[in-house]
């Protein structure tokens, strides 16, 4: 039967390394279970995000997934253009009868790998690199903060952000220098929330042969030996739920908030990161999981605030 | 090569610009050891004759001779190699350069400027000696006077061993004294069998030192003759192709009442120099007062402060006993509101803009005025008529008042300005270097148009580094000279040696009284 | 941690940053002392990291990459020459299009290539520039000041970090020192008085942008193949630009240029120090505006005490001998 | 010969056609020449890209539409440059000044919500143009005054706004129940009326503003050429000793020609933010800034020049969108090398052609003339 899914990607491109990456290896994994193709695009410009969304309404397909937070607005002029077309959110929440929003509890997973991340820190100290210093990359920090401290009381968290503008999510050389200005302060783990500048983090951690925390997807091949582990936001997953459901029909509008319970964050136990994510790291980070799950834990949500 | 083939032929040389046609079928021939005059109107086409010779531009078709080969010219390195060397109208130097930069460049000698410059310095300090040529190699050019660039000019040609030496108009800067001196370096050039080649609007230089003379018009080559066998006025006339009066007729002035009162007046600039040290004059209704000087010595500033372009340091300017100095209203501006009108120096510096249409530039300070707008609106239609009589009554050439004012050529820019700053009828007008760089026909029309306005009754200040017009068109001359006025004496009693000699700072007894009046 | 290693560790990131701002200022240089307009910087050095790292990946050497990145550099220099030298072309107009070209043509051709979305793979072993350490510097470390500076500061750069440093004064000597840098020089001032003195200026012009090409590539090879390890998309980032408000801060003389660099890539270490700090009086400063700290400054300082930029005064018009 | 006197010294002028029509139109094509062929290396049919390229800038309403809207942009940002060069200045500034306006047009619809249309409307405009001219004032005073050179300061000010902006939408403006940083929607009555209001046309983001374009494009050709103001502007920007010597003050001038600039920078922020985003967002001047330079350039400064290339931008950048949305095999990036091959033949290389085509003209007016004379 002809079912015909779509998909927009935000700015970064499909390619980022991270966050919209993940939702392509959604896609992908939908296409080859399915064999079905799928319509896609790459945002390029603020003024295209509205364009594509209404545009692949237009070309009939049966689900748009719009990814990233920044497309709500497009999203909900196209949803009401087109009751009749599903629409799925990633990263925001849009109230209408015909689409689906679906968030994470990043904080949860960033929570876990600052559990991890002090264990591992023998300076005490761990660090914190954002690309632009926006809600969503404090809700990541905020969760890494609470998680570290939670490890060790009276460890410190140095905190950076990369830029103001686009670039921002594009300049691995300033989040190499970043990582090593943290470095020099002391830290000896970084998190890397920043996209594509996270690449230099990541980099100049294997160069100083000191940690780093990999975002989204799991990035730990990239730097075998020094990647800890990476926080994973199982967009992929959401991407090939959203899609499977609609074609099966058990797709249904509303909020989805996944967080560790379910599954949609977490971290990476892998070949790269054997040894360097110890055994008892894994298990405190799996406790404090259980604890978040059972609620015995509160990890704040910085939009809650 | 044999002793009787020219030093330099040219046959049918052409050449156009697009389609303006500057050299048409040009024959020339040049003997050795001899200088040949060229003259001709502006835009005759002798800078581009020359231009070609040196490679600077090519010809259309035709072939250049030298020392009877033919030889190709495409660039002015294969001109520099045939020994040809040229002094360019407007100079070729580097400002912010040395001299000794200026002159090795392009013939630096080896990839390090160490071994050239030293080389250079031991090479130029023989030739100042054998052509008097004296110039500080180590002074930036962009501080010399032009007398001075124009030497490095020379120098550079010689450095290059010329054989051949083009002057394209070099005189148009200097004082008598300055030019004398050129020619004198001519004419050891000459001894030494060196040809040259020299372009003027000044037929008296002609007649002074030339062997024979070409004469161009409108592209083409009208006349070759031995400077023996002819006459100024003979020339004239084959120039402009009509009789024309070398001399300006005037009777003696009538001057009135005082219009303008310049009292100590002094002038600091930027770099804490003194332009300007306590000048006195008066200009009076209904005469002509004449500034003579070596381009250099203040006369610029005089102009630009008197035109309201640079505030004075101190001193005071009645313009018909109204205080101007400290006033708010002492700008360019309110100036030519109450009567002020002001020719520059340069004009293609300040009194004009080159990207801009004849009849813009025609309302170039006097664009608020009334008659040049209608309510927001630049009345364009009354700037175009404007100009068109501008070009009818000046005879600009060519008559377009669409044309750009860089596409017409620098006596016909000249008239353009002048026009602009007489025909608003000032009572005051300054002048600076009325007939720099323009032909005679044009130079005899300029003179009469300022006669005329001082016998209507107003008063005009005229700037010009050539002394000549200075005593044939003023009534008194003022003489500046480090940025004071050396003496001042009435245009009747002076003698070109006695104002060449106070140019150089020599103050006259008898003109000293007369100096603070 | 004191003070003065502070500062001695900021002063070691300045150089880091300043290194392909340098490189690619002195580059600007040259091609602006020969009065051609260059804001297509940025471009070239795109185009640069991109070829370095993918040369570099495929052949598994860094110093091949850097030839690759310099000969790319060079060649949109070449380009930039024919437009703006052989047909007179808009200079400005032709920078930004060159920026723009490399801009989509890098990713593609990564694309094409790698099929790691635009980007090249991470570069490990010789395909990268590697710090040096230099001798004795872990011994002398503990040689107080002096030995921490050595091992800290001097020591432990990789090789283009030096040649940078090194590139300042060899590119003051061409300029003052050698018959080329005399004819740069001049043709920016008065490109007549070069033709008239029988040189041909647009020559002259296509060798100051080779020389422009080849500092240009160096420049970008860096970032991708020394600072990073791997090419991504737009990773320039803006420095083009920002070397070119370094030059012409420096009055494109090669010694201020350098200082106006160092005090760029200062500022942004600086920054990167001061997010989340508590200040005295001020307490902490938003995020946003210590990032905006180096260009507040510099325009202060442009304001302050910087005089007027005296440009070459034939820079940005074509020359034309004929109309 | 006669013939020959009366054209002596004026150069026989080239007819607007062959400068403003046939050059620029065989520029365009060796641009999409080239762009064909790198479109064949990756494996696709450039006749069908160039026909979705055409297709998706012209071929239906909706294009159309879109195409108008970035054209839009392209106007104000390039009138923006061209007023700076005019005096002589290079404002690189135009993306932070449009930041900038769109700031102000976004806080007087936040906070006048309340007024009727026909009063926010001018408010809006008042406020983009003020707060544009204010962002551009400071470089302009300091280029004027401190002799700062202007294209330093106005990069810098582009960072500067970009950080300017994203503290308020983070800190100041964010959405109260919003978590990106955007500032709540503004209300329905203070927008931009679109043109599917008022036409009956399909709904694209093409909204009034397009009109202020224009009828700014008018007032910027009636200031420059047409007023004593316009005039000094472009004295000053020619010949700054020649405005010395006319009495015209530079810094007066200088000064005046970048808040104009700012101001018609701003009001891209006008049909960005009131005419289709409906809120305050991070990065809507999308690189328009940058782009008003090439615009202007190769619209030679001139209003209808500056119109032609903005709409060959508009076309641009939505064929292009559509190029990427209808070719699997072409993506953006493929797109943005098109574009910049268009400004390189068309713009930088626009001589390559010219005194060949030129010279091709002269002949035959030539033969013209001599069968005449
Ligand atoms: N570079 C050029 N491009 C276009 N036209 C030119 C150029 N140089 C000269 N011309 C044209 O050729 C004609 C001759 O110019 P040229 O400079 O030779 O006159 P000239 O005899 O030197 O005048 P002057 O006595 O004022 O120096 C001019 O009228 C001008 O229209
Ligand atoms: N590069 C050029 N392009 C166009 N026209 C030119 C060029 N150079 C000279 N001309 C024209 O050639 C003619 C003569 O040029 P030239 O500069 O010799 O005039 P001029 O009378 O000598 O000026 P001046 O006396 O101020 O030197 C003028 O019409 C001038 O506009
Ligand atoms: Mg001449
Ligand atoms: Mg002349």
């Amino acid at each position: 039967e002809d079912f015909k899914p779509a998909i927009v990607f935000d700015m970064g491109g499909k390619s980022d390394k991270s966050f919209n990456e993940a939702a392509f290896n959604g896609v992908e994994e939908f296409k080859k279970d399915t064999g079905i193709d799928y319509l896609e695009y790459e945002v390029t410009k603020v003024s295209e995000r509205e364009q594509a969304t209404e545009r692949m309404a237009r070309k009939g397909a049966d689900i748009v997934v719009a990814i990233g937070f920044a497309q709500a607005a497009a999203v909900e002029k196209a949803a009401k253009a087109h009751p009749d077309t599903k629409f799925t959110i990633i990263d925001m929440v849009v109230d209408l009868p015909n689409v689906q929003s679906v968030v994470f509890r990043e904080e949860q997973g960033s929570f876990l790998v600052g559990i991890a991340a002090a264990m591992a820190s023998k300076t005490g100290k761990v660090g914190f690199i954002g690309g632009m210093d926006i809600p969503l990359i404090r809700k990541f920090a905020l969760g890494y903060k609470e998680g570290v401290l939670y490890a060790n009381p009276n460890a410190e968290v140095i905190e950076n952000m990369t830029g103001t503008t686009p670039a921002a999510w594009n300049d691995p050389t300033k989040g190499s220098e970043l990582a090593k200005s943290q470095f020099d302060r002391g830290a000896d783990v970084i998190f890397a929330a920043a996209g594509g500048t996270g690449m230099g983090v990541l980099q100049s951690a294997a160069d100083e042969n000191k940690l780093a925390i990999g975002v989204d997807s799991n990035q730990d091949h990239l730097h075998p030996g020094t990647m800890l582990t990476s926080m994973l936001k199982r967009v992929d997953v959401a991407v090939y739920n959203a899609m499977m459901s609609a074609k099966d029909g058990t797709w249904k509008p509303g909020v989805q908030v996944l967080g560790l319970k379910e599954d949609g964050v977490g971290f990476s136990v892998d070949q790269w990161n054997k040894g360097v994510l110890t055994e008892d790291m894994i298990e405190a980070m799996n406790k404090a999981k259980a604890d978040i799950i059972a609620d015995k834990i509160k990890v704040t949500n910085y939009m809650d605030k | 090569m044999s002793e009787q083939s020219p030093a330099l032929e040219l046959r049918r040389i052409n050449k156009s610009f697009g389609p303006v046609h500057a050299n048409k079928d040009i024959s020339l021939s040049v003997d050795r050891g001899t200088i040949h005059g060229i003259v001709g109107e502006n835009g005759a086409g002798k800078s581009t004759l020359m231009s070609i010779v040196y490679g600077f531009y090519q010809a259309d078709s035709g072939d250049i001779l030298v020392n009877g080969k033919t030889c190709r010219i495409e660039n002015p390195q294969s001109s520099i190699e045939a020994g040809i060397g040229m002094v360019h109208q407007h100079f070729m130097l580097v400002d912010t350069f040395t001299v000794l930069e200026n002159i090795i460049l392009g013939i630096e000698g080896g990839y390090r400027l160490k071994e050239g410059l030293s080389a250079a310095r031991k090479e130029l300090v023989r030739l100042e000696k054998e052509y008097a040529l004296e110039v500080d190699v180590d002074a930036i050019v962009g501080d010399l006077p032009v007398g001075l660039r124009q030497r490095v000019e020379i120098l550079k040609a010689l450095y290059r061993g010329a054989e051949i030496l083009i002057l394209d108009e070099p005189t148009g800067v200097l004082t008598p004294q300055e030019a004398d001196h050129l020619f004198r370096i001519l004419d050891t050039l000459r001894e030494q069998g060196k040809t040259v080649i020299l372009i003027t609007h000044k037929l008296r230089e002609i007649m002074a030192i030339t062997d024979n003379v070409s004469v161009m018009r409108r592209g083409e080559m009208v006349a070759h003759v031995r400077t023996g066998d002819t006459s100024q006025a003979a020339l004239a006339e084959l120039m402009v192709g009509r009789s024309v009066l070398l001399h300006v007729e005037k009777e003696t002035a009538a001057p009135k009442e005082t219009l303008l009162a310049i009292r100590n007046l002094n002038y600091v600039d930027i770099d804490s120099v003194p332009r300007l040290k306590n000048i006195n004059l008066d200009l009076r209704a209904g005469e002509i007062l004449g500034i003579a000087g070596v381009s250099g010595n203040g006369q610029s500033e005089l102009l630009e402060v008197l035109g309201g372009m640079l505030a004075p340091t101190s001193g005071s300017i009645k313009f018909k006993g109204q205080e101007l100095v400290g006033n708010k209203t002492f700008t360019a501006r309110n100036l030519r509101k109450i009567g002020l009108g002001h020719v520059p120096e340069d004009r293609h510096r300040s009194g004009l803009v080159l990207p801009f249409s004849a009849n813009e530039c025609s309302i170039l300070g006097y664009h608020d005025k009334p008659e040049y707008n209608r309510g927001l609106q630049l009345d364009r239609n009354s700037m175009v008529e404007t100009c068109n009589t501008y070009i009818e009554k000046y005879d600009v050439r060519p008559p377009d008042p669409y044309l750009k004012a860089s596409g017409f050529s620098g006596g016909n820019q000249q008239k353009l300005v002048l026009a602009r700053e007489m025909e608003q009828n000032p009572d005051v007008l300054l002048v600076g270097q009325p007939t720099r760089g323009v032909d005679i026909g044009a130079i005899e029309f300029i003179h009469k148009q300022l006669i005329k306005m001082r016998d209507a009754g107003k008063a005009i200040l005229v700037v010009s580094v050539e002394i000549e017009e200075v005593m044939s068109l003023a009534d008194r001359i003022a003489v500046m000279f480090d940025g004071g006025i050396v003496g001042e004496l009435p245009a009747a009693e002076a003698t070109e040696t006695q104002l060449g000699l106070m140019m150089t700072g020599v103050r006259e007894p008898k003109s000293d009284a007369k100096a603070t009046i | 941690m004191e003070t003065f290693q502070i500062i001695i560790l900021l002063l070691d990131a300045t150089f880091r940053i300043a290194t392909p701002l340098i490189l690619a200022a002195l580059a600007g240089m040259f091609s602006e002392r020969a009065g051609v307009v260059d804001i297509g910087l940025e471009g070239k050095m795109l185009g640069a990291a991109f070829a370095a790292a993918a040369v570099a990946a495929v052949s598994g050497s860094a110093w091949v990459g850097l030839g690759a990145g310099i000969l790319t550099s060079i060649a949109l220099s070449m380009l930039h020459a024919y437009a703006c030298v052989t047909h007179k072309g808009n200079q400005v107009v032709s920078g930004m299009a060159i920026n723009i070209v490399v801009a989509g043509l890098s990713p593609t051709l990564a694309y094409a290539w790698f099929s790691m979305g635009g980007q090249t793979p991470p570069l490990g072993g010789d395909a990268r520039f590697k710090s040096i350490v230099l001798p004795y510097a872990e011994t002398a470390r503990d040689v107080p000041v002096i030995g921490y500076i050595y091992a800290e500061l001097i020591s432990n750069h990789n090789i283009i970090v030096y040649m940078a440093i090194a590139a300042v004064p060899i590119c003051a000597w061409i300029l003052y020192k050698t018959r080329f840098g005399l004819r740069v020089r001049a043709v920016g001032e008065n490109p007549h008085a070069v033709d008239t003195a029988g040189i041909s200026v647009d020559w002259l012009r296509y060798k100051a942008l080779i020389m422009t090409g080849f500092l240009c590539g160096i420049s970008g090879s860096y970032l991708s193949t020394a600072h990073g390890a791997g090419f991504i998309r737009d990773m320039t980032a803006g420095k083009g630009y920002l070397a070119l408000a370094a030059l012409i801060f420096g009055k494109w003389r090669p010694v201020p240029t350098l200082f106006a660099c160092l005090l760029f890539a200062f500022t942004d270490a600086v920054q990167a120090r001061l997010q989340g700090v508590e200040l005295p009086i001020v307490g902490v400063i938003p995020v946003q505006f210590i990032q905006a700290l180096p260009y507040i400054l510099t325009v202060l300082l442009l304001a302050g005490f910087v005089g007027k930029a005296q440009p070459p005064k034939s820079i940005g018009e074509p020359y034309i001998k004929e109309r | 010969m006669a013939g020959e006197q009366v054209k002596f010294g004026a150069p026989l002028k080239i007819p607007g056609w062959v400068n403003y029509a046939l050059i620029p139109f065989i520029n365009l094509v060796a641009a999409l020449l080239i762009s064909g062929i790198v479109i064949l290396i990756i494996g696709d049919n450039p006749i069908e890209a160039l026909h979705v390229l055409l297709y998706g800038a012209f071929g239906y309403p909706e294009a159309v539409g879109y195409t108008l809207y970035y054209t839009t942009n392209f106007i104000f940002t390039g009138l923006a440059v061209a007023i700076a060069f005019h005096c002589g200045l290079f404002n690189i500034g135009a993306e932070g000044q449009a930041a900038l306006g769109g700031l102000g047009v976004g806080l007087i619809c936040l906070n006048f919500d309340g007024l009727p249309l026909w009063i926010i409307l001018p408010l809006a405009m008042l406020a983009a143009a003020s707060f544009g001219a204010a962002w551009a004032y400071i470089p302009a005073y300091l280029q004027a005054k401190r002799g700062s050179h202007i294209v330093i300061t106005t990069i810098m000010f582009n960072f500067i706004a970009a950080s300017l902006m994203t503290y308020l939408l983070v800190e100041v403006l964010i959405d109260p129940n919003g978590q990106s940083p955007e500032s709540r929607p503004i209300a329905e009555t203070t927008w931009l009326p679109y043109f599917h209001d008022i036409l009956s046309m399909p709904q694209t983001p093409l909204n009034l503003s397009f009109l202020y374009a224009l009828i700014l494009s008018a007032g910027f050709y009636f200031l420059i050429w047409h007023t004593r103001w316009g005039y000094e502007i472009r004295v000053v920007g020619q010949n700054e000793t020649a405005a010395r010597y006319a009495g015209i003050s530079s810094s007066k001038n200088i000064i005046l020609a970048m808040m104009i600039s700012g101001a018609l920078a701003g009001f891209v922020g006008i049909n960005e933010i009131q005419g289709v985003h409906h809120r305050l967002i991070l990065d809507f001047t999308g690189g328009y800034g940058f782009a008003g330079i090439a615009v202007a350039l190769m619209g030679r400064n001139h209003p209808i020049g500056i119109f032609v290339a903005a709409l060959l931008f508009g076309a641009l950048y939505q064929g292009g969108s559509e190029l990427a949305f209808e070719m699997k095999s072409v993506n953006k990036e493929i797109v943005i090398v098109i574009q910049g091959l268009i400004i390189l033949f068309s713009g930088a290389l626009e001589h390559m052609f010219r005194p060949k085509i030129e010279a091709a003209y002269r002949r035959l007016a030539r033969a013209r003339t001599v069968e005449a004379g």
